[in-house]
């Protein structure tokens, strides 16, 4: 096992700050509704904000549903924001006019989720990193070559599979074409929406380790997406754990896990490692009967509370369902973050 | 064969035509298991290693073409062993060219109707399932009230509408599903993939079956939700006690819940045993694919340290490529130079080394 | 009993593979009967055109009325007026041949447009793009062209203008539900995420890559209704009138004499219509399977 | 069916109503702007000597026929909305009262067809759906083909050819109304042929078949089949249910256009015949009427889809 990374975060610059983020969407519904305006509104996004340094990776993580994907989205603006600034190297993204905003798409990429809708079933290989290379600027045929192996090697991707189409490619073939897009276009910075779901136990390894080498590498910054905690924890430098729509615990990774002060993060943690981890959690963490509640609405007051097992194990105090107090993100030391009344 | 055996699969294998490429794909090549009463068979494996089509297999549910060609699937139940793959041998013939099935001929229809007779009155009577995505596995135009009176009604003595209604609600508060009598009227849209998982479950139990499959129930759920079904599941094998052949990719899962597990890999066993012993990292007796998915998964002292992780190399087997020797070979880190030429060229076989525990590589042979 | 063959322990990729071997046999048929029909009717028109026809079509031959097919110098036949069959059959294709094709041009054209513009951009525009779509298709196709017919007494073309524009919510429809589909899929939005325009996006990876088949296969059946339009029409006298010759005008000549028992006649353009309109079926259902990959992938 | 689910039905109702009426508007303006355009201003000729429904908004001139095109078309849809859809030019009665003399001829004839091509199609769908491709599916599918592609109103004239040298029935002019003396062949023949001839039911076979291959393929059957139920029970209502009223709903206005060529075939009495012979005469109120009649029962058709399609899908309910 290797000796853990130490990486000196306090002297690099900060390459994307997002100050609070918000996406609502909007859902019409009944008679001719097309031409009418009252729409019920869900918060996807709900006022996130954060910031990454350059060299570095922070984690998002949260159930499906809770706005990771969408936070990620809106940063390269695939959706428009509802409110809320984007600044990326230093200058403020929200605003730029389409054709300014190419140069930050240079710099910023993001891998796809879905491995099989990601890459056009109909193009080859070649043909879609060549589609890549080729987007900004009109390189030479010997060039794009050059570039395609480069990328190949770089993401170890066998050159045999560069004539394939993508079904005719395994999950980790396809992450890996998926990756080698993200950087041919010289990406800075790379979202990653969960990498390293739908893939094997052995493939998520490759991926991991991939993705962590070129970090090295070319000096990336990642925004890490993921569900599972494990994995997050193990790529990221500091970690944010959404409920919701919005962050309910953030701070450097190692904390997070070793000392999670919000409730949901125990619970999320604890749902992942093995039983003895189980085991040595407090009783009332690892009770079975808190029931699933809609996803969709938050609650008022604190989002969590109704699944919350302190908020049961305190006798439901009001100040966790009172509208006007719902919980901010407040340091509790460290850079450590909680948005919780009654933090662990 | 002891008395105690549910079900016993010999040399099964399931193979697809691919059309388009002119291939079989190998999804079960050879499978042998066997599960006993009350126990729980984990059956853990990648993508494609063919555990789900073992599944299929069993119930007759393998619809795409040709699917099972050879094997016994014996099933026993109240005292009767019944082979589900009766006369199958009269339905294909085939040929070997350097002992691979490369030519094959089946009746697919025939055999259809052959096995669906076979496992009338044991599909969905002895034998239940739970599949994956919920959600997509319930029939969106029913009320799950109305799913499980339905499986009640078919596979239980009750054949009173009011009778199974009162037995459906009584399996859902069995399953832990909030407000039972709501859920009755319930369609599964606009429920949770948790809530589905519990009501498929809730279903699959109340035909009161003597084996449960149980083919990836937790995958594509959040894991929070994850962690409550295993729980539920975990109490449900204390409470009710049924066998139980338990598919997943997830080796937490598995070892929270099974009793023995079996690992597969590129459509066969590569080792089965007691699950203290198959996950332990510290057996005697490892087969080097089983320690590399071990090693793969981060545990916590890895997360920790932000360790490298031991990935295994290359990718997972192409089942249409199957390699002559060890299906492992090409990704194998203990492969030396003693044994290196059976492995390349000898499938090892199948071979008990202690008391319950057998093991498919050429390390512990000889 | 199915057969099934691995030829060989070394598997080819699939994109090496020739195309006959990657798709269903019978498709293999539909396609190949297809294009040879539409072969023959390219060829026939290109040959009407040219006034290259084995007897001059409106010659009549007193001596030789309603002769059966196989007669020495007339193949097919003779009708009523002792005109040649074949001669006829051929020329009858100028009927529909170019205003079907300017129907199949509009109806793709503003069709296409139309999908685009309501899958990709959505909002009031499909709303709007929905209401026209349905609008059109309340109309019976042949009533709203006999109120047509009856207000302008228009030519074939004309007719077939409106055909194309009946025809536009159609296509628009089959490309709008492509784009939807599209556009849930990642790599249209990856291709944003790359900085690709809007205009490549949509002609290359919406329309090039996957609307083209669509789009031939809409072509092949919209062939087919002019023929079925064109023929119709002709038959009940609206169309193109004696003595040119339709295939229509010349069923519905020839079935005076039916009754009678001179099948051949009002026969041999039906069979005609009959095979075209099968093959362009064929060729539109085969194409449609082995271009969508719906089988054997 | 509980109370409970009515109410979205009912919403749905009001709300397809409410498209329904708008679609017509839109109906009779289409008609309206091509014989606006027509030339010999048939249609300033039709409003002649019409009680207008808006005569007193001061639009009209001396003659009482209103000279603005909106004027001309707001006078119209007033009239039409009250009933009055003119009268024919050639006999001089009133058009609706023409029209629905003969309508049910028409609707006898189109609802039998559907009949007879769901009839044949259907059988044929559902096999191939369940057995493939086989010896026995292959040939019905080719067949469909073949029917699918015969000119209607050639196999009028073999049908009416093969009965009279076959069975002495002579069809022609015989009318669902006027005789009844010859037995029920010659009410059949019209009928069989149209419904084989209308050029549908390969589309149809093909429809069925991929929407019931699709549904035998989802997930929920297989869990149906694992628990012991039915196949067909199971995949009934999305595979049969909603693409069979999808299908009668699609279809109406092909098997109206080929009920123009049949009616002309058999001489049959129908809306396709009267609206044939005012195209011949240029009788434009009748034709206008068959037009705007012949969209009404096409949109009725897709109301019943839309119903069926919300009371069988809980999802519909809720979209």
């Amino acid at each position: 096992m290797e000796k853990p990374e130490e990486k000196s975060i306090t002297v690099s610059r900060t390459i994307l700050e997002v100050e609070d983020l918000k996406k609502h969407f909007t859902q019409r519904r009944g008679l001719l509704s097309a031409f009418r305006e009252d729409e019920s509104v869900i918060p996807a996004v709900d006022g996130v904000s954060f910031y990454i340094r350059e060299n570095e990776t922070m984690g998002l993580v949260g159930e499906s549903g809770c706005g990771k994907t969408t936070v990620g989205r809106a940063i390269l603006r695939l959706t428009p924001l509802t409110s809320g600034r984007v600044i990326f190297d230093g200058n403020d993204i929200t605003d730029l006019p389409a054709d300014k905003f190419l140069d930050v798409r240079k710099q910023m990429q993001m891998i796809f989720q879905d491995l099989d809708a990601a890459l056009n079933p109909k193009m080859r290989i070649r043909a879609i990193l060549k589609e890549a290379t080729t987007v900004f600027g009109r390189p030479s045929d010997a060039e794009v070559d050059r570039r395609i192996d480069e990328l190949s090697e770089q993401v170890n991707l066998k050159p045999a599979k560069l004539t394939s189409y993508p079904h005719e490619l395994s999950g980790g073939e396809k992450r890996r074409v998926g990756i080698a897009r993200a950087l041919a276009v010289g990406a800075r910075f790379l979202v990653a929406d969960e990498p390293t779901s739908a893939l094997d136990v052995s493939i998520q390894a490759q991926i991991v380790n991939l993705l962590r080498g070129l970090q090295r590498e070319l000096s990336l910054s990642y925004l890490f997406i993921s569900h599972d905690l494990r994995i997050v924890e193990l790529m990221s430098h500091k970690v944010a754990v959404m409920y919701l729509g919005r962050i309910v615990e953030m701070g450097l990774s190692g904390r997070i896990v070793n000392n999670p002060r919000h409730p949901y993060t125990k619970i999320l943690w604890s749902s992942l490692v093995e039983k003895q981890t189980m085991e040595a959690s407090p009783a009332f963490l690892t009770r079975t009967d808190w029931g699933v509640f809609d996803f969709e609405r938050p609650a008022a007051g604190c989002r969590f509370a109704p699944r919350c097992p302190i908020y049961i194990e305190r006798g439901k105090p009001d100040i966790c369902t009172n509208p006007d107090s719902e919980p901010e993100l407040v340091d509790v030391g460290d850079t450590h973050k909680v948005a919780c009344h009654f933090p662990l | 064969m002891s008395e105690n055996t549910v079900l016993k699969i010999q040399d099964l294998r399931t193979y697809f035509f691919s059309r388009s490429k002119q291939v079989f794909i190998r999804s079960v090549d050879g499978v042998d298991l066997q599960v006993n009463r009350g126990e729980t068979l984990g059956i853990v494996g990648e993508s494609g290693s063919g555990k789900s089509v073992t599944a299929l297999s069993v119930t007759g549910l393998v619809t795409a073409e040709p699917g099972v060609i050879t094997g016994t699937i014996e099933f026993t139940s109240n005292g009767v062993t019944k082979n589900l793959l009766q006369g199958l041998e009269d339905f294909v013939t085939f040929e070997t060219v350097d002992g691979r099935i490369m030519t094959l001929e089946k009746d697919n229809r025939g055999w259809q109707k052959n096995v669906d007779r076979l496992v009338h009155r044991i599909r969905g009577q002895e034998i239940s399932m739970i599949f994956q995505n919920p959600r997509v596995s319930m029939n969106p135009f029913m009320t799950i009230g109305k799913q499980i009176t339905e499986s009640i009604m078919l596979n239980t003595a009750i054949k009173n509408a009011a009778e199974a209604t009162d037995k459906a609600r009584y399996w859902l508060e069995q399953v832990k599903i909030d407000s039972p009598n709501l859920r009755l009227e319930n369609f599964p849209y606009g429920l949770s993939g948790g809530m589905c998982q519990r009501a498929m479950i809730a279903m699959a139990l109340s035909s009161e079956p003597s084996l449960l499959i149980a083919d990836e129930p937790t995958t594509g759920l959040d894991s929070t939700i994850q962690s409550k079904i295993v729980d539920l599941l975990v109490e449900l094998k204390e409470q009710v006690g049924v066998t139980t052949m338990l598919i997943s990719h997830d080796i937490n899962i598995i070892s929270r819940l099974a009793d023995n597990v079996a690992v597969m890999y590129g459509g066969s066993v590569m080792e089965s045993g007691p699950v203290e012993r198959i996950l332990a990292k510290d057996d005697e007796y490892k087969h080097p694919y089983t320690a590399a998915l071990l090693e793969s998964i981060p545990d916590e002292e890895h997360i920790k340290l932000k360790g490298h992780l031991k990935a295994i190399e290359g990718d997972v087997l192409d089942t249409v490529n199957i390699p002559d020797g060890c299906r492992f070979y090409s990704r194998c880190n203990r492969v030396h130079a003693k044994i290196e030429d059976k492995c390349r060229h000898t499938e090892p076989d199948l071979r008990e080394i202690s008391e319950g525990r057998l093991i498919r590589c050429w390390l512990y042979l000889n | 009993m199915r057969k099934y063959r691995q030829e060989s322990i070394k598997v080819v990729d699939f994109s090496d593979l020739p195309f006959w071997k990657k798709t269903d046999r019978k498709d293999l048929i539909y396609v190949g009967y297809g294009l040879i029909i539409l072969t023959l009717v390219v060829v026939s028109y290109i040959l009407g055109a040219l006034q290259f026809l084995p007897h001059d079509p409106q010659e009549i031959n007193m001596d030789l009325l309603m002769a059966p097919p196989g007669t020495a110098g007339h193949i097919l036949g003779t009708d009523f007026m002792g005109r040649d069959i074949l001669s006829r059959l051929i020329l009858g294709i100028q009927a529909y041949f170019l205003p079907g094709l300017l129907a199949i041009t509009i109806a793709l054209v503003f069709g296409t447009f139309v999908g685009i513009l309501s899958g990709y951009w959505g909002g009031h525009i499909d709303t709007v793009v929905n209401y026209f779509s349905n609008l059109v298709d309340s109309f019976p196709r042949l009533v709203i062209i006999l109120l047509v017919v009856a207000a302008f007494k228009p030519s074939m073309f004309f007719i077939m203008i409106v055909v194309g524009i009946t025809n536009i919510p159609v296509v628009g429809l089959l490309i709008k539900d492509k784009v939807l589909f599209l556009k849930q899929k990642n790599y249209i939005e990856a291709a944003t995420a790359l900085g690709l325009s809007n205009r490549v996006i949509i002609l290359k990876h919406i329309l090039w890559y996957n609307c083209r088949s669509v789009l031939i296969i809409q072509a092949t059946l919209g062939l087919a209704e002019a023929i079925l339009i064109e023929s119709s029409l002709s038959y009940l006298g609206f169309g193109v009138q004696e003595p040119v010759p339709s295939w229509g005008n010349m069923v519905q000549a020839g079935s005076n004499y039916l009754m009678q028992g001179n099948f051949w006649p009002s026969t041999a353009p039906a069979l005609a219509i009959l095979f075209t309109i099968m093959g362009l079926h064929l060729l539109g259902d085969g194409l449609n399977n082995i271009l969508e990959w719906k089988r054997g992938s | 069916m509980k109370f409970t689910s009515i109410r979205p039905i009912a919403f749905t109702l009001a709300r397809e109503l409410v498209i329904t009426a708008l679609l017509l508007v839109g109906v009779s303006f289409v008609v309206f702007v091509i014989l606006y355009s027509a030339p010999g201003d048939p249609f300033a000729l039709l409003l002649q000597g019409q009680v207008s429904a808006v005569q007193n908004s001061g639009i009209h001139d001396s003659l009482g026929v209103p000279t603005t095109w909106y004027g001309q078309y707001l006078s119209w849809l007033g009239n039409i909305s009250t009933g009055n859809f003119g009268t024919s030019i050639r006999t001089g009665l009133p058009v609706l009262a023409e029209i629905v003399r003969v309508a049910i001829n028409t609707l006898y004839l189109t609802i039998g067809a559907m009949l007879i091509t769901l009839a044949v199609a259907i059988p044929i769908a559902l096999m191939s759906a369940r057995q493939g491709t086989t010896a026995v599916t292959w040939p019905l599918t080719i067949f469909a083909y073949v029917i699918s592609a015969l000119p209607v109103f050639w196999l009028g004239y073999i049908a009416i050819y093969i009965s009279t040298h076959k069975f002495g029935y002579f069809p022609i002019t015989v009318g669902y109304s006027s005789s009844k003396s010859l037995g029920f062949i010659p009410f059949l023949l019209p009928i069989a042929v149209l419904g084989l001839g209308n050029g549908t039911i390969s589309e149809v076979v093909r429809y069925l078949r991929e929407e019931m291959e699709r549904v035998f393929a989802e997930d929920y059957i297989r869990t149906a089949v694992a628990k012991g139920g039915s196949i067909w029970k199971h995949s009934f209502k999305e595979g049969f249910l909603i693409p069979i009223t999808q299908i009668i709903a699609s279809k109406i206005p092909f098997i109206l256009g080929g009920a123009v060529v049949v009616e002309q075939v058999f001489n049959w009495p129908g809306m396709g015949r009267m609206a044939w012979q005012a195209a011949q005469d240029r009788d434009y109120p009748i034709i206008m009427g068959v037009v705007i009649l012949a969209a009404v029962i096409v949109r009725m058709g897709s109301l019943l889809q839309r119903v069926v399609y919300v009371m069988v899908n809980p999802r519909a309910s809720q979209e």
